[in-house]
């Protein structure tokens, strides 16, 4: 075998008292795919940023070709090679895309930027994942699919000798990921080195040659063989056994609580859709990214006006010009972008849950004590692992979600409407998302939850509708739906 | 991070300190500088000058509770000085050119102040006009506004009873008009704590899709916050009419950056949804406390700007240092 | 009693005006071996309010006053009256509640000499712009009334625009003259109401570059608006006893905590200042 | 929002308007000023006044290179009045009091400016002091430090060659200090668009994190930044002393929300990362041809204050009226 091109030995990081990683070692072939895997908050993406120099260890060292490697600024590790696609979108939204693909490294010519070889090049990287948008196009506006491919152009064009995917396929739906994978297997019979990061077990199994679980930031287990059973993988992750992952679904009433028909948008990000959701039903909405399923549930819950049709909550017909008007008739949503529509991360849990209850707080005087009680329940009732006065950002993805599903569920809605209500969240918590969905639909509420995980949509849904570019593909029975027969409405 | 944050939590859940959150680094400020000047000067530590500490501070007091209001949902408001004038010459020319009495002009002065507060919210929210150019804007105008009045010219001379509020000492301690500061200033804290409105305040701030997502009217509440700032800056063109027993167009020129100040430097963040009325009472009561400090130590006029300037970073910068070592 | 401390409240020190009398003050003092405690309002009526308080607190014997602002006159004189503290208003009065002596230079005649000047030169017609002062100040008002009585007996001169400034500022003066000459680009007689307003309006002539002669009169005798003068930047100004108003300013204090009685108002003479004269003023100010 | 982005490529794509992205609005404005002013006035279009407005705006347009720079980065400068207060004294005092030729007493000034905004820089990455507050600090200080140089007097009379800068016309168009101001301007272009220097500037402006990400060192960036910032401001000084032929220290007061006023104005967001020098030049030109045009059509003062507030949110509300029509 050859050498490692780099080789982890003992690293620790402390913040504070809190240790999060401990004493990790690691070596990186060339050429292959390493799988890091673990819960929420195992330390994964910390370890990814002392790799690529944006933090630095507590202890521990590392090597790099054979040589010490302590990389002071991401500057230095990128110099050498080691290129870092953050779990965080890390684009500038008001400039070009070319400009970000290149940004901190624009190509030069007689001591000024070529901008014309930069968007050259940038197309060429674009081209490489199956994106046809002009590079000159600023980042602003396009969707969390398109930023993805565009953070991940940018890392390819780095020329990178080792590649962290800290969770690119996120925010991917199954097309895209096939072409990221397919770059990540040509990268591979290059001899790049690669560490590959994600919380989707299906995809593990497809990429990688190598299994690193960590958990609570120690090392604990490594399997050889892609082929391990998922079951044996999560078991190491979780650290105990974990019987399923979704529960077995309700049988829903027949009594249509919403009913949407024609329903169009002014931007036609989608047209003319018509169902209907009763009460104890989970409908499940599939698509390819940009089908407009977001934009389609963001409508029905006032958030985005419409151009035509109707949304009727228990025969009533429903005028929502925002989403003021949709919630106090009972009709919530859980926005796809946790950090920038669900939570005001930089405050506390129990403001973040009062916030979506101002109303409801009896009298219009708040005290501490009535707003500690009020967070203190939802927090309990909903197994958010925190407390009320914790500040957000401290929470782990699991468990902002469920924070923000606590603060819309504490007012009792009638329709809860999920976007993606599970993206880049650990399988543990996952399961207790479902668990919390299901509980809903017991309880005769009516549920949307829209994902770009297939897996999930087949898993928690009774009904699937999908939509292709705009339009109301199909609706398929639960019986009726697995991943080829939503695949073939999706790509109509 | 988390160890600020733990360190935050340790405090707010335990400790006095714990309620300027944010604010420590200039309440650590504020009393070293009462301790210096205590020392260093007979003069400052009597209750007459602490009387007169919050006599002077009364203008700035109330329009920092406006601006607190504004910063909080992450807005600027730079029309505060002009509007504090507008508010001032429409009083006195309803009482004393119209011939209305008092009252009447008051109540006058706080309706125009109001409109111009409205029409700054309908600019920002339906327009979308950044608000730094909203305010700019009604900066200019309302200053204009107010010099066409009378032309330019001041009036003079209000009935006793008026002057007497910034003067006459109640109970033998507070005039009517650090009564009114005060009052102001503990209504304000009340509703942001305690008032559902309030809170609102802070998820704007916080981040305004996310409060509309939220349903919280975040147009209204904008439109709200300007408005309250305005009429709070009316409000203390009052009291400095009160204070000045006249009134003259130039009034309140400059007043934005003082406000803005005491308000940050009470630890209120410029980008919105933290901070809070506790922290501003301590940035104006270190701008109060350091002007009254150095005529009192005789300091010469123009070191006392770069004395200031020096004492306004050391203020916030203890707030660093402290959050580093934590 | 005896002075020990005398407070000193100053308009706005960027003023050479006042930044003179402070210095004069501040001389006269020492030579009597007087605490002086001087605070500058920067222009601002109430910071000036503040001031007198925190003054007042330092328990000065009299209180050396010359208003920020045209409003807000009053209040600073009845607080140190009613502190017990002897008032001397230096430069500018306050209405209805005036201190115990005023000492100020005679702006009405002076303005009027110094109009009848410009005029003159300007062969007695053109059309004429007048750079008020702060609106509502006494020597404003003053200055204004003066120059009235001189635009009264001179007919053919039309007074085309008149700008009130802020602080008395030469930046001031600049801006408002270009402003004036934009509108009115004939304009041939300018008379501006302190030399750091004429100055700044003869280098706005300059800029401008007219065809015409500009004649610019000024007031005050600034020190650096007497070198000017010498120079030929501008025409004409009435210089003012600086130098006495200090000294005297400080010697009524004194007499005023003595108790003795002082008159009411004591106007001085200023002197019309030109090429010819200015020599003997640049060497010693009055 | 989709309407949106595809209209903005077409513009930035093809037509000239593009280039000035974000200011499109206020060239609508601006032309429609000039427009307006050539019908309802003769003198308003004539190579003469022409000149005269480059002549007005000089000061304010290089201090406005500078702000545009803060302004990118997503920071703040309050202090630049005093910056150029603080460089026209020092020069001063070298050349008139100290007697060194004014070269020198030039180059003193533009290092006296440079080290304020190197205080700043630091102030503002070493010790997280607040942008606004650490600027608002040199604000005092800079002013404190400018009045003590002469004790609050000012300076008049320096060489003729010297205020010959901005007063003779070369090739009978434009003076020394026009031209100065146009060669900033157009460097400032060249550095943002085509130098990686430039460009970080956005990145920094953009998100601070993802330029530091990105390998770019932000610190640097940063002090950079204001050092330019306080150095064109002592420029601006030094072009002011020339036009006034003297200096005093309370030059500049008030400059700073002008300058500040003229970025955004042109489309520069206060929020960082997107706008540019081409914007800040519109903005620049609408306040000095209102200005001219207001003294021309021979508006009295106070009612230029209400129509400058009125134009100021028209100009930038044209830009979102245009944005909900595309
Ligand atoms: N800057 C920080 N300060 C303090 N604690 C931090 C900081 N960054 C991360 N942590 C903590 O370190 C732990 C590991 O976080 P990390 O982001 O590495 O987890 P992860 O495995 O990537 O999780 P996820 O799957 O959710 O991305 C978590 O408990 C987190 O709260
Ligand atoms: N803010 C925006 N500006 C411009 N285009 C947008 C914006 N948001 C969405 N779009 C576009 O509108 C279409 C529908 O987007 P939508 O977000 O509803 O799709 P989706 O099916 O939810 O997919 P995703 O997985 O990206 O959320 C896509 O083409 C997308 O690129
Ligand atoms: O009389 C003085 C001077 O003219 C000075 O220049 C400014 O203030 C006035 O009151
Ligand atoms: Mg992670
Ligand atoms: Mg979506």
């Amino acid at each position: 075998m050859t050498d490692p091109v780099l080789s982890l030995k003992g690293i620790s990081k402390w913040y504070g008292p809190l240790q999060v990683l401990k004493n990790v070692s690691l070596d990186v072939y060339p050429g292959e795919v390493v799988a890091l895997l673990g819960e929420n908050g195992a330390g994964k993406s910390t370890l990814s940023g002392i790799i690529a120099g944006s933090r630095t260890p507590s202890e521990g060292s590392m090597t790099w070709l054979g040589q010490p490697y302590a990389p002071a600024t991401p500057r230095e590790a990128i110099d050498k090679g080691v290129v870092l696609i953050h779990q965080e979108l890390q684009l500038l939204p008001q400039l070009s895309i070319a400009e970000n693909v290149f940004i901190g490294r624009w190509p030069m010519k007689n001591g000024v930027v070529d901008r014309a070889q930069m968007v050259r090049r940038a197309q060429e990287q674009l081209a490489r994942l199956n994106l046809h948008i002009p590079a000159t196009r600023k980042v602003a506006g396009l969707s969390t699919a398109n930023q993805q491919l565009i953070e991940i152009a940018k890392a390819l064009a780095l020329n990178a000798k080792l590649l962290i995917l800290d969770e690119p396929t996120a925010a991917l739906g199954g097309a895209e990921t096939e072409a990221l994978f397919e770059q990540v297997r040509k990268l591979r019979s290059e001899g790049v080195g690669i560490i590959y990061i994600s919380h989707r077990m299906e995809e593990i199994k497809k990429i990688t040659d190598r299994i690193v679980v960590l958990r609570d930031g120690e090392r604990v287990q490594e399997f050889a063989d892609s082929a391990t059973p998922v079951r044996t993988i999560v078991e190491s992750m979780v650290g105990r056994s974990l019987d399923r992952l979704f529960p077995t679904l309700p049988v829903p009433t027949d009594r249509p609580i919403l009913q949407v028909s024609g329903l169009s948008s002014p931007a036609n990000s989608f047209r003319d859709v018509t169902f209907d959701v009763k009460g104890g039903e989970i409908l499940g909405i599939a698509g390819l990214v940009g089908a407009g399923r977001t934009e389609l549930v963001r409508a029905i819950s006032g958030a985005d006006p419409i151009s035509a049709g109707s949304i009727r909550l228990e025969g009533e017909e429903l005028r929502l010009r925002d989403p003021t008007d949709a919630i106090a008739k009972g009709i919530v949503m859980v926005p796809e972008d946790r950090k920038d529509q669900g939570l005001v991360v930089g405050h506390r849990i129990g403001e973040n849950i009062i916030y979506a209850n101002l109303d409801k707080l009896g009298g219009r005087w708040i005290t501490p004590r009535v707003k500690r009680s009020f967070a203190e329940i939802a927090v309990a009732k909903f197994g958010v692992k925190g407390r009320a006065e914790q500040y957000a950002s401290d929470l782990s993805g699991g468990n902002q979600q469920k924070v923000v599903i606590a603060k819309w569920l504490m007012r009792d809605p009638k329709v809860v409407v999920l976007d993606e209500p599970t993206r880049g969240i650990d399988v543990g918590a996952r399961a207790g998302i479902y668990d919390i969905i299901v509980n809903l639909a017991k309880r005769g509420v009516a549920v949307i939850v829209v994902s770009s995980d297939l897996e999930e949509v087949l898993g928690v849904s009774n009904r699937i509708l999908v939509l292709a570019q705009g339009k109301q593909a199909g609706i398929l029975n639960r019986d009726e739906a697995n991943d080829v027969s939503v695949m073939e409405l999706a790509t109509i | 991070m988390v160890a600020l944050d733990i360190n935050e939590q340790r405090l707010s859940a335990g400790t006095w300190l714990g309620k300027v959150k944010g604010a420590t680094g200039p309440l650590v400020g504020l009393l070293a500088l009462c301790a210096f000047l205590s020392f260093s000067t007979d003069a400052f530590l009597s209750v007459r000058n602490g009387l007169n500490i919050l006599d002077q501070i009364t203008v700035l007091g109330i329009m920092a509770v406006g601006m607190t209001f504004v910063i909080l949902i992450g807005g600027i408001d730079l029309s505060v000085g002009s509007v504090l004038a507008l508010a001032m010459m429409v009083m006195g020319w309803t009482a004393n050119i119209a011939g209305l009495p008092l009252a009447v002009g008051i109540a006058f002065g706080l309706i125009a102040s109001g409109i111009s507060g409205l029409i700054v919210g309908l600019l920002v929210t339906q327009f979308k006009v950044p608000a730094f150019i909203a305010t700019l804007a009604m900066m200019s105008a309302a200053r204009g506004v107010a010099n066409m009045i009378t032309d330019g010219q001041q009036i003079v001379g209000f009935p006793d009873w008026f002057m007497m509020l910034a003067i006459d000492r109640h109970f033998g301690v507070l005039t009517a008009t650090v009564f009114l500061m005060l009052a102001v200033v503990l209504v304000a804290w009340l509703f942001l704590h305690f008032r559902s409105e309030g809170r609102m305040l802070y998820a704007v701030g916080g981040n305004p899709e996310v409060a509309r997502l939220a349903g919280i009217n975040v147009k209204l509440v904008t439109i709200g916050v300007y408005v309250a700032s305005a009429v709070l800056a009316g409000l203390a063109g009052i009291v400095l009419a009160a204070r000045l027993d006249s009134v003259q167009p130039s009034s309140g020129f400059g007043y934005e950056l003082d406000t803005i100040a005491a308000v940050v430097i009470g630890g209120t963040s410029l980008s919105g949804g933290a901070g809070g009325i506790g922290g501003t009472l301590i940035g104006v009561l270190i701008i109060g406390v350091l002007r009254n400090g150095l005529n009192l130590l005789n300091v010469s006029p123009f070191l006392q700007q770069v004395i200031i300037g020096i004492v306004i970073v050391l203020a916030v910068g203890a707030e660093t240092i402290r959050r580093r070592r934590a | 009693a005896e002075l020990k401390k005398v407070g000193l409240a100053v308009a706005n020190l960027q003023a050479n005006f006042f930044n003179q009398i402070k210095q004069s003050v501040e001389d006269e003092a020492k030579k009597r071996g007087i605490e002086v405690v001087t605070v500058d309002a920067k222009g601002d009526g109430p910071t000036q309010v503040n001031q007198i308080q925190d003054l007042l607190t330092q328990n000065i014997d009299a209180l050396i006053y010359i208003p920020a602002g045209a409003a807000a006159a009053t209040v600073p004189v009845k607080l140190a009256k009613s502190a017990g503290v002897p008032v001397v208003n230096v430069d500018r009065n306050a209405d209805g509640a005036p201190g115990d002596t005023f000492l100020a230079t005679d702006s009405v005649a002076s303005a009027k000499a110094v109009c009848d000047y410009i005029l003159k030169q300007a062969g007695g017609k053109g059309k004429m712009v007048i750079i008020h002062g702060q609106k509502g100040t006494t020597p404003e008002v003053d200055r204004s009334k003066g120059c009235a009585e001189s635009l009264k007996a001179n007919p053919d001169v039309k007074v085309v625009a008149e700008q009130y400034s802020n602080i008395w500022s030469q930046d001031e003066g600049f801006q408002i003259m270009q402003n004036m000459l934009q509108a009115n680009p004939d304009v041939s007689i300018v008379f501006a109401q302190a030399d750091a307003l004429a100055l700044g309006a003869a280098q706005a002539i300059k800029v401008a570059n007219p065809s015409q002669k500009i004649v610019v009169g000024g007031f005050d005798g600034d020190t650096a608006a007497l070198e000017a003068l010498g120079r030929g930047v501008f025409d004409v100004t009435a210089t003012q006893q600086t130098q006495k108003m200090g000294r005297d300013a400080v010697a009524n204090a004194a007499k005023l905590v003595a108790g003795e009685k002082v008159p009411p108002v004591q106007l001085m003479d200023a002197t019309l200042t030109t090429k010819e004269n200015v020599a003997g003023f640049i060497a010693s100010h009055p």
